[in-house]
């Protein structure tokens, strides 16, 4: 392991980058996209996996403080909860950086997801305001948090109902299909406009999967992240919408601030970038692969 | 009903009160079925009691029944598995992998998988039988060491077909109105079931699982058989991580893993379907319908998600606790 | 239970020690004791004898706390006293050894002569020096010797025997029971346990004696009480009895003597001309089996004679490829036999009636129906073959008739089957594959008279119809069934007796020879 | 006439090879610890054999160890405990959620959280020793509804407390540089030993273990030793999810649930530390170390994250496999 935090400009840096889980495509492309960019650089890339726990992860860190990188990114985790993690990288002068994992005590870069309200927004419309949802939300995770609230604020003063249940992961696409499959039986076609809307891909997935075994046309379901069978999903129709970070663009943005981070060092303001998270429709989907030729949907 | 005699009543009392009970024991579990039927019938009496909800109900238990009736062949021989989810997760994503980037057909991308759940089955009964591991630990570490592959082979990222429709169509076919899966199932269940009851393997195994020693002094060739149950096992797991894959076209590294204790909760629940705790091929597809009724009828009900987990719970503790409590009884 | 918790021993003699009295027990349907009573004073032993099945052990296991009876009272003192688990019967200064070795294999012997002895110490604190200078009181009154800090599971089975003998006597007992303590001793190692008995008895320690050793129980007991299918036949005075009104009483019938094989049938020499089915030389595999040569005849019964650890049984296991051997050749049927498991043996025709029934011979949990197909499948040239539950309960049917097995139904769960009747099935199971040599090790350990004369029957029949068979035995006086007796010391065969001079001193001599022992280090196969 | 035969003595094996192989047997494990530092030590020498990386690998064991040694008292009495993943995500969350809405001080929260672990202990005990429920079906029941009540109490979204410095104080602070995890872990390890070496409790449950019925007959009460196990047990589990809390000042419905496996993977890689297959107090927290070790390793040199699945499961298999196999070999 290099130690180089003294040198700036275009030197070969160091990176130590804790992923979420496997589960969470959106910054697994974010990490694997930067991990690309910053090899082809010269940099040296580390990645840990915690799984999702809150405790690995700390881990991770701790071992990349051990490790004297330049740089420690976390992703997804409140970062709030990793308080442990940030102070053992305060102490040892390394500065981090978080995707979509919010500002806290010792975080100085966050890539903010935003919350893509245009797909609720999207579903009151293509509903009229009126009729039936089943929303399949996920508390521990942020990102579906802050997409719930969306939702929320969006069916708030309709004529909707909300039928909210909370996913598992892992076992998502199995919890929304099994859901999903309920609730179509126990809501008829023609009773009223019905929507399902999930906080990502695949209890989406897992919805069109219950929609197709009932053999309901009449559901418009709504997911977020624009996985590739969601992509085909919206292409062949089952899906209504999605919306998808233009991931490519956030490694970028996180590859170009590197530098700047940590020239910086720890005690620099916390800054704050948007990962733009535009919605995807059947309409739109031509447009947004022309764009993201790495985007696959067949 | 008195009886005036002197020297009848207790033991009759006793009897008749034992002989409930050994019903009870034999029957408990099949009673919470039929309980938990009656009950969910007449709280949601349209949507509950319909061929379609039946229909829907068997097809969402066919994947968890088919890798459950797999590692209840593992338990018949005494063993265990840890590494059927991991199994079913590697299974998936081998199938998407190969279809995408070797260009197999639907066909061989399946004896592809089959062949991939033989090698872990061999390697697990290697550890097993050879280095002599306990089959907690070898299961537990083969399982990790499959995840590891599992992430080799995707990078973490869920592997997706370009052009799925052929693919999908095994989940959502239906002959006769009843999907595809349903009979892959209930084929599995047969051949499993005459497997173990009607050839000289499976009789072997119910002797490997009763006692070890007795069987190897009785020429039965334990460790061939112990290999055998691993072999079965995980090649059903990896059917259940094919037809998994085959509902949207793409399977993700860690998609499998939750059948693992559901196919545990399963197997044991149907231990004491009708026998007193011996693993047995219909025992355990009670077991996954009994489930999967359960989860159908929180949900027509309407009842939270957490309650959910409360049912399960109760179901398995309740499901095995109430038969051995009533055989205990009968045999007092 | 309906009786005056008062002074219930008022009644006419003084109270013994101990009382059981109208104790009553079913399993499922079926009666183990009917009303039994019986009373053990202190200072005297007290006897039980009776056929397999006949409910001893059950009446042991209401007094230890292990079953609760159906009805009826136990006494102590003449005062009655309810004794619901084993912890119990331990504070009230009952003591037992049961029929089944009850040790931890990976405690050491201190720690299992240490397992739930009297009071724990203070605050629970173990107290280790203490424990220790108890344990060796205690080895120096049985006069046994095993280094305290060795794991039990690297013991012989008649030193397990001595530390679990040991375990009832670190708390200070008024009463112990002992059900068939010297099943597995040598008679030096019997004659030791007569003694501790006599000693304890004269400290007025009550002792329950259950023994299917009748010249044991006749010399140990004071009084007998014999039980017959769960009742209570009669009490005798051991001095007033002998061994013939004793078995008898028994069995409910006389039972004819064992009659040797040299007044049944035979001049020796036929044997020898026969043609040879087995010829084993210089089998090796040290230390316990030494160049073992010896050959097995047609139709033939040998017997192998030795002490208990002389390493008949490692013999055995290597006859039938349990173990692999060393060194040393075989030829069975005339062609080279070299088995690597027992389903190479199963296959060429040799099998083994282990001497553990319960361990290593049955699925206890299992029907008595699939315990007599097993060694049936281990047999079958693949395991694809097709299984036929219909011909193979037949099959089943067929052979439970011919060995006279009672039990309930085939369909009767095998650990309900008395120990005789167990046995017989594991010597069923084996017959039914047809083997050519059938080795028996201890085949009537813990077996009643009335059985153990059908498992000779059964053997000599075997051996009529052609079938060599090998008998391992203990008992001296059973090998009276062989033609000839190979005589094994210290992992060597070192003597052969024919029938013609077979006299059980001889015997007994020969075994002793001189004493040699053996690092074991084996572990069992668990 | 009686024969007697000739013998020549035969030569004796050599036994230094069986000396050999149970040296190894004993030591195998430990071996496989230490090749792994001394490989480590080559490849990072600046980063990884340093007094700060010690002790951060002591600090990353801390939590673990705690919950795998009291799964290792469980083990010990021959039982099982698949809830204790749960029973630490619930003590997180019930001490959030009491410190922030019932205002309770740390302390007491601590004091009430032990008490919801002794209360899981004594469900799952009961369960087992008076429904005579496997501990396979019933901590996986237990556990199951356990998921329900912390669903329950959190609605599934994390419990944040609002001032949460004295409570991260727990974990962050530090006695003479070492942190305060990693004292609680050793104290309680020290307790955990003596109690099962020490103690005639302790006997009693190796006891209880090693021949259930035979400690049975001996008087000792099976029962409740097997209670006693399962709440000491739980109550680990719950420290592990307190301090699991005072990491992030927070806690989630799932948090404990990854320490199960890793918990049994200690356990069992323990069990072949310095024993053959027994259950033991320091062999379980020298297997916790030895993942940990592992983890940091990969973490240091810098190797993809699949690596530490195949480590992990490897791992496992030969710290177990290789003793076995000696041990066979030493006594063959
Ligand atoms: N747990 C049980 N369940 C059912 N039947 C039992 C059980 N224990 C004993 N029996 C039956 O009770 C009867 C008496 O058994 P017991 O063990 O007392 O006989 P025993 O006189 O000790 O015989 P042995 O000389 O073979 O030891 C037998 O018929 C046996 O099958
Ligand atoms: N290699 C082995 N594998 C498994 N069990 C063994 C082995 N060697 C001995 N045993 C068992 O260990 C026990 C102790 O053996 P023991 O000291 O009685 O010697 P033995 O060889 O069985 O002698 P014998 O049969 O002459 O009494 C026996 O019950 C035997 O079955
Ligand atoms: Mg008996
Ligand atoms: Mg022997």
């Amino acid at each position: 392991g290099g130690s180089s935090s003294n040198s700036g400009g275009d030197d070969s840096f160091s990176v130590g980058i804790v992923r979420f889980a496997p589960s969470e495509v959106t910054t697994e492309a974010v990490i694997n996209k930067y991990t690309k960019l910053a090899e082809d650089e010269g940099w040296e890339v580390t990645t840990a996996n915690p799984d999702g726990a809150v405790d690995k992860a700390i881990g991770a860190m701790q071992d990349f403080v051990q490790k004297d990188v330049d740089l420690i990114i976390v992703s997804v985790i409140e970062s709030t909860s990793l308080a442990a993690g940030l102070k053992s990288a305060e102490a040892a002068g390394i500065p981090v950086a978080s995707i979509a994992g919010g500002t806290a005590d010792g975080i100085v870069f966050d890539l903010v997801v935003s919350p893509g309200t245009e797909v609720p927004e999207a579903m009151v419309a293509n509903m009229g305001g009126k009729g039936r949802v089943l929303a399949l939300g996920y508390k521990p995770g942020l990102p579906c948090q802050l997409r719930e609230d969306g939702f929320n604020e969006a069916v708030k003063g309709t004529d909707i109902t909300v039928d909210r249940q909370e996913v598992l992961i892992p076992g998502q696409l199995e919890s929304g299909q099994k859901f999903a499959t309920t609730w179509l039986a126990k809501n008829p076609k023609g009773s009223e406009p019905l929507s399902i809307w999930a906080c990502f891909d695949d209890p989406a997935m897992g919805s069109i999967v219950a929609a197709k075994q009932a053999g309901r046309d009449d559901v418009k379901i709504y997911g977020y992240d624009g996985t590739p069978p969601a992509l085909k999903a919206l292409k062949d129709g089952q899906l209504a919408a999605t919306a998808a970070p233009d991931t490519a663009g956030a490694a970028q943005m996180l590859f170009d601030a590197t530098p700047g981070l940590i020239e910086a060092g720890v005690g620099a303001d916390a800054k704050t970038e948007e990962i733009p998270y535009p919605i995807i429709t059947p309409e739109t989907l031509d447009q947004y692969l022309a764009d993201n030729p790495g985007a696959n949907a067949s | 009903m008195t009886s005036l005699m002197e020297n009848e009543p207790t033991a009759e009392v006793a009897k008749s009160n034992a002989h409930f009970f050994e019903w009870f024991g034999r029957y408990g579990a099949l009673l919470v079925l039929a309980a938990l039927i009656t009950v969910t019938s007449i709280l949601a009496p349209s949507t509950f009691p319909t061929v379609d909800n039946a229909i829907n109900i068997l097809n969402q238990s066919a994947l968890s029944a088919i890798i459950a009736m797999g590692l209840t062949f593992v338990l018949v021989t005494g063993e265990f598995d840890l590494s059927i989810g991991n199994t079913a997760s590697l299974a998936g994503v081998s199938a998407c992998a190969l279809m995408v980037s070797a260009d197999l057909s639907i066909p061989m991308a399946l004896v592809a998988i089959l062949l991939v759940g033989a090698v872990v089955g061999l390697v697990n009964g290697f550890v097993v039988t050879y280095m002599n591991v306990s089959a907690l630990v070898a299961t537990l570490g083969v399982g990790t060491i499959v995840i590891g592959v599992n992430y080799m082979i995707s990078d973490g990222a869920p592997v997706a077909l370009g052009d799925p429709d052929a693919f999908l169509e095994i989940t959502f076919g239906r002959f006769l109105g009843i999907p595809y899966p349903v009979y892959i199932m209930l084929a599995i269940a047969a051949l499993l079931w005459w497997l173990l009851n009607r050839t000289v393997l499976g009789q072997s195994m119910q002797a490997v699982g009763g006692n070890r020693v007795a069987a190897e002094l009785s020429g039965i060739r334990v460790d061939r058989v112990r290999v055998i149950a691993f072999v079965v096992c995980s090649m059903c797991a990896a059917v259940t991580g094919f037809l998994l894959a085959s509902r949207t076209g793409s399977a993700a590294v860690s998609a499998g893993d939750t059948y693992l204790l559901s196919a545990f909760a399963a197997s044991f629940f149907g231990s004491a379907v009708l026998r007193d705790g011996q693993f047995h091929i219909l025992g355990t597809l009670v077991g996954v319908i009994t489930v999967s009724v359960g989860f159908n009828s929180i949900a027509l009900i309407g009842l939270e998600t957490y309650w959910q987990y409360f049912f399960q719970g109760l179901l398995l503790i309740l499901g095995v606790g109430v038969g051995t409590l009533a055989r205990r009884r009968a045999a007092a | 239970m309906a009786t005056s918790e008062t002074d219930t021993g008022a009644d006419a003699t003084p109270a013994g020690l101990l009382q059981m009295r109208g104790i009553s027990k079913s399993f499922g349907g079926s009666r183990a004791l009917d009303g039994v009573s019986i009373e053990v004073e202190s200072g005297s032993v007290h006897a039980l004898c009776g056929a397999n099945g006949a409910g001893k052990s059950t009446l042991v296991k209401i007094l230890a706390g292990l079953e609760r009876a159906d009805e009826g009272e136990i006494l102590l003192d003449g005062r009655r006293v309810e004794v619901d688990n084993p912890r119990d019967a331990a504070d009230l200064g009952l003591s037992f050894i049961h029929q089944e070795l009850n040790l931890v294999p990976k405690f050491s012997v201190l720690q299992n002569m240490a397992m739930g002895s009297g009071d724990p110490g203070r605050f629970g604190i173990l107290d280790l020096r203490r424990l220790r200078r108890e344990a060796r009181a205690v080895q120096e009154r049985l006069g046994f010797d095993i280094p305290l800090d060795v794991q039990v599971e690297q013991l012989s089975v008649s030193d397990r025997w001595m530390v679990s003998l040991g375990r009832s006597l670190m708390r200070d007992a008024r009463f112990i029971a002992m059900d068939e303590p010297t099943a597995s001793f040598t008679d030096e190692e019997a004659n030791r346990l007569m003694s501790v008995i006599e000693e304890l008895t004269s400290e007025g320690v009550g002792i329950l004696y259950i023994s299917h050793r009748l010249d044991e129980v006749l010399e140990v007991s004071d009084r007998i009480t014999v039980f017959r299918n769960g009742q209570k036949v009669t009490t005798l005075e051991s001095s007033q009895t002998d061994r013939q009104e004793l078995t008898t009483q028994i069995v409910g019938r006389e039972v004819e003597k064992l009659v040797s094989r040299l007044e049944a049938e035979a001049d020796e020499s036929v044997a020898e001309t026969r043609p040879v089915r087995l010829q084993v030389r210089a089998l090796t595999r040290a230390p316990r089996v030494l160049q073992a040569s010896f050959d097995v005849h047609e139709g033939e019964i040998v017997g192998i004679a030795g002490l208990v650890g002389a390493g008949r049984t490692e013999l055995a296991r290597l006859l039938i490829g349990a173990d692999r051997a060393t060194g040393g050749t075989m030829v069975f049927n005339d062609a080279p036999y070299a088995p690597k498991s027992p389903h190479d043996a199963l296959r060429a025709g040799i099998a083994l009636v282990p001497e553990e029934r319960r361990s290593q011979g049955l699925v206890l949990t299992d029907t008595v129906e699939n315990n007599l197909a097993m060694a049936e499948h281990g047999a079958a040239a693949s395991m694809r073959a097709r299984f036929r539950p219909k011909s193979s309960r037949a099959a089943g049917q067929a052979l439970m008739e011919r060995f006279s097995v009672k039990a309930r139904s085939i369909r009767d769960s095998a650990h309900h089957l008395s120990g005789g009747n167990q046995q017989k099935v594991v010597v069923g199971k084996y017959v039914r594959t047809n083997p050519g040599l059938l080795v028996l090790d201890e085949p009537t350990v813990g077996v009643d008279v009335g059985a153990r004369a059908e498992i000779y029957r059964i053997i000599t029949g075997l051996a009529s119809e052609g079938t060599s068979v090998l008998v391992i035995s203990s008992d001296f006086e059973e090998l009276a069934i062989c033609d000839r007796v190979l005589v094994m010391r210290a992992g060597r065969l070192i003597a052969e007796v024919p029938a013609s001079e077979f006299d059980e001193d001889h015997l007994t001599a020969l075994c002793f020879g001189s004493t040699e022992s053996f690092g074991t280090t084996e572990t069992e196969t668990a």
